[in-house]
This record gives C-alpha cells, structure tokens and sequence, in this order.
C-alpha cells in the first residue's frame, strides 16, 4: 500500500456539540482503502505537526471520509477555522491496524467515550441491529452521534457523568447490564484510558475478545520516528509498540495498563 | 538540470539531502511515499549493541515551530538491524549512513566492528543523543571524550565516519577540531537541544522524561550559527542540519558551509519535504544559472 | 484578585512581570503605551562606562518563531544614564533593575560604583550579551570567569546583584551555583541564543555583524528547561526569560522555578504583552482559587 | 502624544500593480494626528515582527488612513491576504520625525523610487499644484500613483528603468532638468538607498534643502530598542540615529551614506 498525503475539499461541516465539529471531504482514493479503526493525520496550517483523528463514516461509493473532532488546544481551533469548500491537508488512512472485523459476531457492544464515540460509528454501520452503542459523555452540551447509531440499527445507550441526559453515570453500568442480558462475541472500545482499563478488566472477567482503540501524541503517524509507543505485551515480553503502526487499535490483552 | 552531486569522504551522493537518523526509522514507512532512490542517502535510526525499549510515553511535544522528543534510542539492537533491516537499506540505491549510539565507549566499538563485516557506505556516530541517561550526550559536551571514542571507533572500522555533534556546548568548533583531529572523515551537526515543557493544567511536565531534544524551525537560526563555524574550523566536510523544511533553507545551510543537508521534523507535517528539497534547490540551481550545488557550498559571503 | 506580589533579594515587586533588559529602552516609549507603574519591574538597557554606538545596521532578523538581533549594547554611558534617564525612571512607582554591561572586570567596577550612589533598586550583571566582540558573553561561558566578575562587583556594590546568564554554554546549572557561590542575590536567564541567517538571494549574512542573538517564543522551550535546571541547583531566586509572550508561557516558566519572568521580544508583535501577562495570571490564579503567585513557583512535578 | 494599537477595519482594497496592494483602514483616532512621512507599523498575524509601512494618504474628516505596499517576503504575503473588512493589526502612528513642511515653499520636488513613492503622496497634497511629481519604477508593471499625483494638481513625471513607460532611465535625469528650470525650496525623496544618495548629492551641489525618507529593519517601531540604527551626524558628532524614532525623515545633509 502507498501512503497517501495532499490537499482534499471539505464538502460539508457542521457543529455538532459544544465546539465539536463534523466534517466530510472528498478524497475517492483514500475512502476507497480506509477501514474502520485507522484514522487520518490533519495539519492545522503553519504548525509543526499534524492532528490524528479517527475515521467516523467512510463513503467508498461517494468517495468521501467523515470524521468528528473537538477543539482541545491550538491545532484544532486552526483547523475549525476550516469551511465547506476549503481544502483540507490529510495524511491518510493511517492506523496499522484497525478493528478486527469478525463478520459472524452476533452480538458486539461498542463503547465510546466522549470524544471517542466518532471511531464506533463504521462498527456500528457494519453490525447493525446486531450492535449495542453505549456511549458516554461529561454533560448534556457534549453528546454526539445518537441519532446516527440509531440510524444504524444499533441499540443505542446514553450515559452522562451528571445524569443532564441519558443514564447519570458511567459507560460501565449499562455494559455489564447488557453482559448480563446476553453475552457478546466483541467489545469495541474508545475512550479515556480510565474507561478503557474499565471496560478491558470487564470483558477479561467474562471473558469476551476486546478491541481497544488508543491515542497517544504522535510525529508522523506512519511509523517512523517512534515517538508514540504504549506498552505492550507481545509473545510474552513486555515492548513499546506504536500506536500508529501497531495500532491504535489493540487487543485489550496486549495492552499494559 | 544542475549536477546536484556532492562527495563526502570520498563516498558519492547523487543530491545532498539526506532524511535525518530517528525521522525517518529504517526507511520502510516514508519508501511508501516515494522510492528512496531519490534521495541522497539515508541516516538511519540510532542503532545501539542490544535492543532498548526507549523513554516512556509521552515522547512529544509541540512547541512555537518546533518539537520536543524524548524518543531515548529505541531500536532493534544492531544484530537484528543487519539481519533484519541492512539488506533491504542497501536495496534502495542510496547512500546508507547508519547511525550508532551506546551507553559506554566499548559499545560503540562492539556496534561499529559488527557493521564493519557489512555494506553500510558510512557511519555516524551519535555522541549528542539528550535523550539517553549514560553516555549518548555525555560524550559530546567535553572535548577530551568527543575525541576518546572518535579515536576508539576510528581504530575499529575503515569506514568513513561522520560524528555528530551537540548543539548543547559553549565551544562547537573546538569540540568539530577535536574530532577532526582523532580522525573523524566528517562532522553532522546539530542534534536536538535541550528542552521542556510544562503542562499548566496538569502542572506536569509534557514529557514523561521531564526534557527532550528541540528541532524544527525554531532552532534553524542556531544551526545556521554552528553549520558556519564548525566549516569555518575544520578541513573535513560539515553535513548541516537543523530545522531545514524548504529549499531555500537547504540552500541557507549550505552557503554557511554544508556539503549537504539533514532534514528530519520537517517530514512529520510534509512527507514529501526531501523530495520538495531536491527539486527546490534543481530549480534555485538552473534559475541563477549555476551549474552545480557544490559551488553554493560555503559561499557566504561574511561581514 | 489574588495576590501577585513577589519578593526578590528583600526587593518587594507588585507583580512579577518585568520587560527585559535591551527590549525596552529606558521606560520613555512603552511609557506611552500604559503607565509604567503597572509593571512589577523594569530592566533597563544595557549601559557601560562610556556611551557606545553599538553594531552597524540591519541589526534585527527575523526566524521561524524569533527573531536575530545585534544592536550590540549601544547605550549613553553611564553618567548620561544616571543624571538623564535614572531619574524619570525612579518616578514610575516599579523596581528599577539597572542592567550593566563592559568590556573589562574594571569597567563593571566602575559603572557599579557609580550606581551605588544613586536610588536605583538592583543591579542586573550582563555577563550574557552575545553581540560585543570583547567582554560580554566571554564572562559568561565558564565557571572562573562568571564566578570573578560577580566576587569583583559584589566588592563594590550593596545593592542586590542579579547575574544574568548566557544559555551558549554547556552546563548552566554549574555557571549559577559559581556565581551564588560568590554573592549573587539573584540569577536571571536566559539571554539570547547565538544564531546566524543569510540571504540566500544575497549570499550575504542578514545581520551586519554576521551573528546576532535569538530570542522570542522559539527559544521558550530552552527556556523552561534552563530554568528549570538552575532553580534546581542554587537557593537563590530565579528570574525567568526567553519567547515568555502570553500569561501562560509566564506560569509554566514560574512553575518551572522562576520567581519572576521578564519580557522583551514579545512586545514588538504586541506592545500591551506586560500588561496582558500580568492581567492573565491574576485571572489563572483566581479561576484555579489560588491565593498568591507564589505558590506556582517551582511548583512542576517532575517526573 | 500616546500610542494607539489595535485592530481595525479595512474599509478598501485595490491591486493596483503585480503583487502591489493598496488599503484604506478606518483609524479616526490615527487620522486625527498622523503627519506625511510617518508610517504604520502592521502585524502579519503569527509573526514575531510588524511591518514598516508608509502612510500615503491622511483623510482626518473621514477618519480614514491609505497606505500601498508591494509583496516582498511572506509578511507581506500574509497581510495581503485581508481583504476589505477584515481586521487589521496596527501601531500607529509610528515615525518620530516626518517631513518638515514649509508652508511658504513656492516650488517643491518631490522624488519616489518604487515602492518609495506612496509617502510622497500626502506632500502633492499639501503642495498641489507647487509640487513636481518625479516616480521612477523598474518596469511598467510596478508603475503606481501617477493619477493621484496628477489628480493634487502635482506635474507628474514617470520614469522607467526600461523605458516601457514615460522617460527611459532614473529619476535624476528630470530632477536635473527641473531644478535647471526653475530651483526648488525643497527637495523630498523616498526610495532605495542608490537613489536616495544620488538625488541628495544634487541637492547639495544645487544648495537645495533635501529631506528623505529612509527604511531600515525594524523592531519595536517606537525607539526602545535601538535595532533601526542608521549613521548619521548631527552636531558634528557621528552617531547613531535611530529611524523608527529620529525618522524616518532626516535632513539629507544628516545621513552618512
Ligand atoms: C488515533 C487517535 C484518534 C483520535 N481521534 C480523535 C477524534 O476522532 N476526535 C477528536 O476530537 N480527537 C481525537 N483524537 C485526539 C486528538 O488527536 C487531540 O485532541 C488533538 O491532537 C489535540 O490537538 P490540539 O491542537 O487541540 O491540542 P494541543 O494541546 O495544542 O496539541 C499539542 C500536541 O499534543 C497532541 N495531543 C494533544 N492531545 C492529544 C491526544 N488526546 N491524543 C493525541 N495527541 C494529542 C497534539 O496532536 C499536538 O501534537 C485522537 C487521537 C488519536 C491518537
Ligand atoms: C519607514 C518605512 C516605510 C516603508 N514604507 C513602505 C511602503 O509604503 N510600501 C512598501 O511596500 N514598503 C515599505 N517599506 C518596506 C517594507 O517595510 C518591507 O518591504 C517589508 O517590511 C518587507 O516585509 P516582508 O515580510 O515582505 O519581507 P521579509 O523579507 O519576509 O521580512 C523579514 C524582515 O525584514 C524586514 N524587512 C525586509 N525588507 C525591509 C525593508 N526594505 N525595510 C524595512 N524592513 C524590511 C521585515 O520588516 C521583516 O522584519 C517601508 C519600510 C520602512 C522602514
Ligand atoms: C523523533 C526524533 C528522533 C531522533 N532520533 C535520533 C537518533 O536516534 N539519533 C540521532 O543522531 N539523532 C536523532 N534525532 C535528531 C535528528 O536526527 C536531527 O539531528 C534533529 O532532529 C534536527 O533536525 P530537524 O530539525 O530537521 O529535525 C531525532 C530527532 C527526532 C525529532
Ligand atoms: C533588541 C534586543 C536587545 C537586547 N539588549 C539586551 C541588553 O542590552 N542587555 C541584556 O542583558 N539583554 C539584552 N537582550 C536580551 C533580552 O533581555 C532577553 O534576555 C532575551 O531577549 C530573551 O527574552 P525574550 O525572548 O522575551 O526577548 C536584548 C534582546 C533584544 C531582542
Ligand atoms: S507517530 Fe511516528 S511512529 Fe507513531
Ligand atoms: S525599531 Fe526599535 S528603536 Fe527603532
């Protein structure tokens, strides 16, 4: 596979939440190979790296990538300033490995955290009616994507930490409410790492496969500089892998929490 | 097109501009943007005795044009880089500089005899790594031990060898004429230097190693400075690097003395940053009507 | 309104935000922008014996992030500063730091003897400037020399004496604790990184005197580190500079261990920067219920 | 006096030659006081350092400053990518000393080079029909001005360097033949520094007052920080002055060329 970088036209933007944006761009040659789980590399202009933001919706036939984001710091409020029509700079797909997609699941719950609901949506698309979303946010202002799991099929479930909309709480409560209802085959999840290690112990002790997606600040995202590593165990030793290249997305087995 | 060649201890580089040692790993990753024949050669990731796991994340941070990295020397180990990594370096029909480092003068040594059985046209000693707790930027700080392990690396391998110098010093020249003197066929030069920066919500340092090494833009102007006073003190060539993103900072570089250029945190926002670099300068070349990069070398003319 | 006051050398200052030495002549200008009794402090321009005409123009260079300067402590001599500037000066209702420069150990006597008879609250030793060919930063690269020149003027002066540090060395920490060690009451840093551009169109080096001194936000995460390195290595207070633009680069260089913070570059992009810093970290201290500035000194934790 | 920065709004902006832009900014405050010869002092956003630039119209009644500048690195690049009703970021007015007007002068002269000629353009309006326009440009291309002049009443003499516009050669050629013609009070010149020495050296053979503009690197913009230094002689004594601050108008006979 070659990697690709330029210019793409946003064809749409829409503030979504309380300074999250939901952007679609038109690049056919990347819709075309991009899976659920890899995510592209913006550059805010002028800076000297580039933002990772997971995948949300990929169009092949239209040929366009949908992805969400929130403005956190200086990168991402350059990049809001971005309009339908502009030109967007992508690096993209990237992401070593995405979610392993096991086509005869007949049961998956996604979890997602704030803003790590986005990467759930391509899940939820291919599972359908046979997914659960359960997604958690701060407070009312910060919900996103409901009404497009819904859309899907899936069995969609709210949680807010200050009960302003949905279930008061945490992720964790519904998804050992669903466990208990009917065991799944995989849990997918983004989010926090708090979150993540929660959700990891508890399909550990029900023993369901976990697929974790994890973020850690990065250089060029394809690989090369080494700068993202998370530590991992693989074939029993203890590595520093790379979320780009070895990931983001992990076994939660594999990750050291 | 201008000859864009340039020699460097008598090994030939189609084009001066090299990807810069831990930017650009093994070569693998950036080959997927463009064939690595392109380029003027290759400086590896620093390859050390046995394989070491690095710093712990995070690794990184931005700063006003620039970034911190606490990388620490991730590889490998140099066993493996030959087995696994060498035969396809010397596959891509550029010169492959391998970039070594080690905690301890003896390891050095071990490193460089292993690679002396092997093809790699050069090596660069890395002696002004900041992200290593022994050794690596030890030895590039004082003369008398920039000079001990070039004079121990040099008995131990017929390659030529370029040291790469720290940015970190008072005395950069003394510290290039030290080496020039145990016998070191080239200096590169600056590595990152030191820095760090805080998070004011977590009142935590942004790196897990507290400091990290500076590149990108913001320290051009720095490696401008050091590139014209190492060239100005030595007689062996100078490799420049240091911030370089465009052509004409190539070309900056080597008017204050380089015979070629580093081009490293660049690639993070631009991928294609070498190959815009060596068609750049093509163009600065034809368009003034000079036909070969080598006379750029040095031309500053000074106040 | 938290409390922003802080205590140097038994010197009392409103708030800690200080515009830099060189950067802000003797007050006049800024003066007109806002009333200068708003500042914690004021470091004067560089002055020496005799009046000096300083470097030959362009003098200023801009880099990615920083900028070049070489103005080269051009100033009106000691006397023309105490009998003309000095007194306005001591009007304004702020810490006056009277920022001295020279050529020779005798010089810096003579010009300390010469304040010690005037109002003027502290000395700032400039043993740092890169842009004078003898003296100047030659006193503060190593250890001996900074060491002597502070025990020298320590003799003459009971004002408190800042030693401000030049950041071209290879080990700051160890230049700090020699002149703590010989009476310093104070160190500030950093001064201006040594750097150098050409004009490629030109082939002639931007600045006349060919290297000039960097400084603005690129050099901050020198900055954070250096300070960081000092305060951990001597007992005396730290003022804290270099690329300090906005109210959070001031915290992170306070929670890095600097009592204070200076400004300079800053100002040119934007001329209320002081002003905006001192304002931001009031409104950062009370959003985060902090009582007084103080308790962000030193406050990182380290890894 | 005080100086005033802030943010204001650009009510126009033409291209009126390749890559040479000209504004009017709403600044009542600035119009009010601002003299000919002084300059705005222009920030490109994310840049350390502002921009220099001449002030060549002053209208107090509408509140109004112009200004033109051509594009020569990337600041300029940046700030020509305002358009009408942005926001531009301005200390002004900046420049210690401007031109010296002598409300008496029966004949003036003044002389532009290049991007040297806007602030020549607030002297044709104090002189009006007094004034002798001279503008020398490299090519056709870069000719700008020359109906304003014309429009003050000004005579208005245009000179190329390749003679694809008006006279053929440099601006002394006329300024030879004007002052041969009829001697003028004042000569005001503005452009590169070959000319500015050129057009002085005629004044002083002809014992004419001769005052120019001069350009030089730039800080603060105000006089603290002494990088704007240019040789000059004043009581006998070399020093050196400070343009920003001293200037950027000096009496030719100051000026150590
Ligand atoms: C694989 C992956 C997928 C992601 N997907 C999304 C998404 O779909 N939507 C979304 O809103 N956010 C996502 N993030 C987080 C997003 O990358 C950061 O919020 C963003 O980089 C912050 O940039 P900034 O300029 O706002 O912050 P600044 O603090 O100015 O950034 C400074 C530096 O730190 C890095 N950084 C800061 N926070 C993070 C973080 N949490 N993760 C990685 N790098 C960080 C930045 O990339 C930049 O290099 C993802 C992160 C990763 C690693
Ligand atoms: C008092 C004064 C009035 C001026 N009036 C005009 C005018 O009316 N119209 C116009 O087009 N130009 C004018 N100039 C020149 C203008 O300031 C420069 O062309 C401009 O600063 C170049 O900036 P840049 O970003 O394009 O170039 P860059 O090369 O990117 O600039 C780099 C740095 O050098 C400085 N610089 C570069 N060239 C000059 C120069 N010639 N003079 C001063 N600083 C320079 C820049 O300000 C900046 O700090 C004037 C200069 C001065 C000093
Ligand atoms: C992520 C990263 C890893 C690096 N690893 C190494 C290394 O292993 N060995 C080495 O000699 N230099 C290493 N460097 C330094 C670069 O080779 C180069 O000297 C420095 O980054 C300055 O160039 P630049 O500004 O173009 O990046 C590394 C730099 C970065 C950014
Ligand atoms: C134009 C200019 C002149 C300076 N002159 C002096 C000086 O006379 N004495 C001195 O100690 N430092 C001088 N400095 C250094 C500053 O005081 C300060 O240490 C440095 O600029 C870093 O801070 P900054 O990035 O906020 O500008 C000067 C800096 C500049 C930009
Ligand atoms: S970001 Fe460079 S290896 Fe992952
Ligand atoms: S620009 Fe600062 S004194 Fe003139």
């Amino acid at each position: 596979m070659r990697y690709t970088q330029g210019e793409y036209r946003i064809l749409n933007k829409t503030a979504i939440a309380k300074q999250i944006y939901d952007y679609t761009v038109l690049c056919p040659d990347i819709a075309r190979i991009a899976q659920p789980g890899q995510f592209v590399h913006l550059l805010p202009k002028g800076f000297p790296l580039r933002r990772p933001i997971s995948i949300c919706d990929i169009d092949a036939e239209k040929g366009t990538l949908r992805f969400v984001f929130e403005v956190r710091g200086e990168g991402t409020a350059e990049l809001a300033r971005l309009n339908a029509g502009d030109m967007i700079d992508m690096l993209a797909p990237v992401g070593g490995r995405g979610f392993k997609i096991n086509e005869n699941a007949k049961r998956v719950i996604l979890v997602g955290g704030g803003i790590g609901t986005p990467p759930m949506l391509p899940l939820a698309k291919i599972y359908g009616e046979r997914a659960v979303a359960i997604s958690g946010f701060r407070c009312s202002s910060m919900v996103i994507l409901q009404d497009d799991f819904k859309e899907m099929g899936a069995k969609t479930i709210l949680c807010t930490n200050d009960g302003s909309m949905g279930i008061k709480g945490f992720v964790t409560i519904p998804l050992i409410e669903e466990i208990e209802a009917e065991k799944p085959d995989i849990i997918f999840a983004c989010g926090p790492r708090p979150m993540l290690k929660a959700v990891a112990e508890i399909a550990m002790e029900n023993d369901i496969e976990c697929q974790v997606s994890l973020e850690e600040r990065m250089g060029c995202g394809v690989g090369a500089c080494l700068v993202c590593s998370c530590k991992a165990i693989r074939n029993g030793q203890e590595i520093h892998a790379h979320v780009c290249q070895d990931g983001p997305v992990f076994n939660a087995k594999e990750v050291i929490w | 097109m201008a000859d864009l060649s340039v020699n460097i201890a008598g090994v030939e580089f189609k084009n001066p501009v090299i990807p810069a040692s831990g930017t650009f790993g093994y070569g693998r990753e950036y080959g997927r943007f463009y064939p690595l024949s392109k380029l003027g050669g290759i400086a590896t990731k620093g390859t050390t005795l046995e394989s070491r796991l690095g710093n712990l994340a995070p690794r990184i941070a931005e700063t006003p044009s620039g970034i911190l990295n606490s990388v620490g020397l991730q590889n490998p180990g140099i066993d493996k880089f030959i087995r696994v990594e060498l035969p396809n370096l010397m596959k891509q029909e550029t010169v492959i500089i391998v970039n070594i480092a080690g905690s301890t003068v003896e390891e050095y040594i071990e490193v460089a005899k292993k690679l002396e059985e092997t093809d790699a046209h050069m090596i660069e000693l890395n002696i002004s790594c900041p992200n290593v707790k022994e050794g690596g930027v030890a030895f590039g700080v004082s003369c008398d031990s920039a000079a001990g392990i070039t004079a121990a690396v040099r008995k131990v391998t017929k390659k030529p060898l370029i040291v790469k110098l720290s940015p970190n010093v008072t005395d950069i020249a003394g510290i290039a004429k030290a080496v020039e003197a145990e016998g070191a066929d080239a200096v590169s030069l600056i590595n990152t230097l030191l820095g760090m920066r805080i998070d004011i919500r977590t009142g935590r340092p942004v790196l897990r190693n507290n400091v990290g090494g500076l590149s990108g833009k913001a320290v051009f102007p720095v490696a401008v400075r050091m590139v014209w006073q190492v060239a100005n003190a030595v007689k062996i060539p100078v490799i420049g690097m240091g911030g370089v993103a465009t052509a004409n900072d190539a070309i900056e570089l080597m008017m204050a003395g380089a015979t070629a250029v580093q081009v490293g945190t660049a690639m993070f926002a631009n991928p294609f940053a070498p190959i815009e670099i060596i068609d750049g300068i093509n163009e600065y070349l034809d368009k003034n009507g000079i036909s070969s990069v080598r006379e750029i070398i040095g031309s500053v003319k000074s106040w």
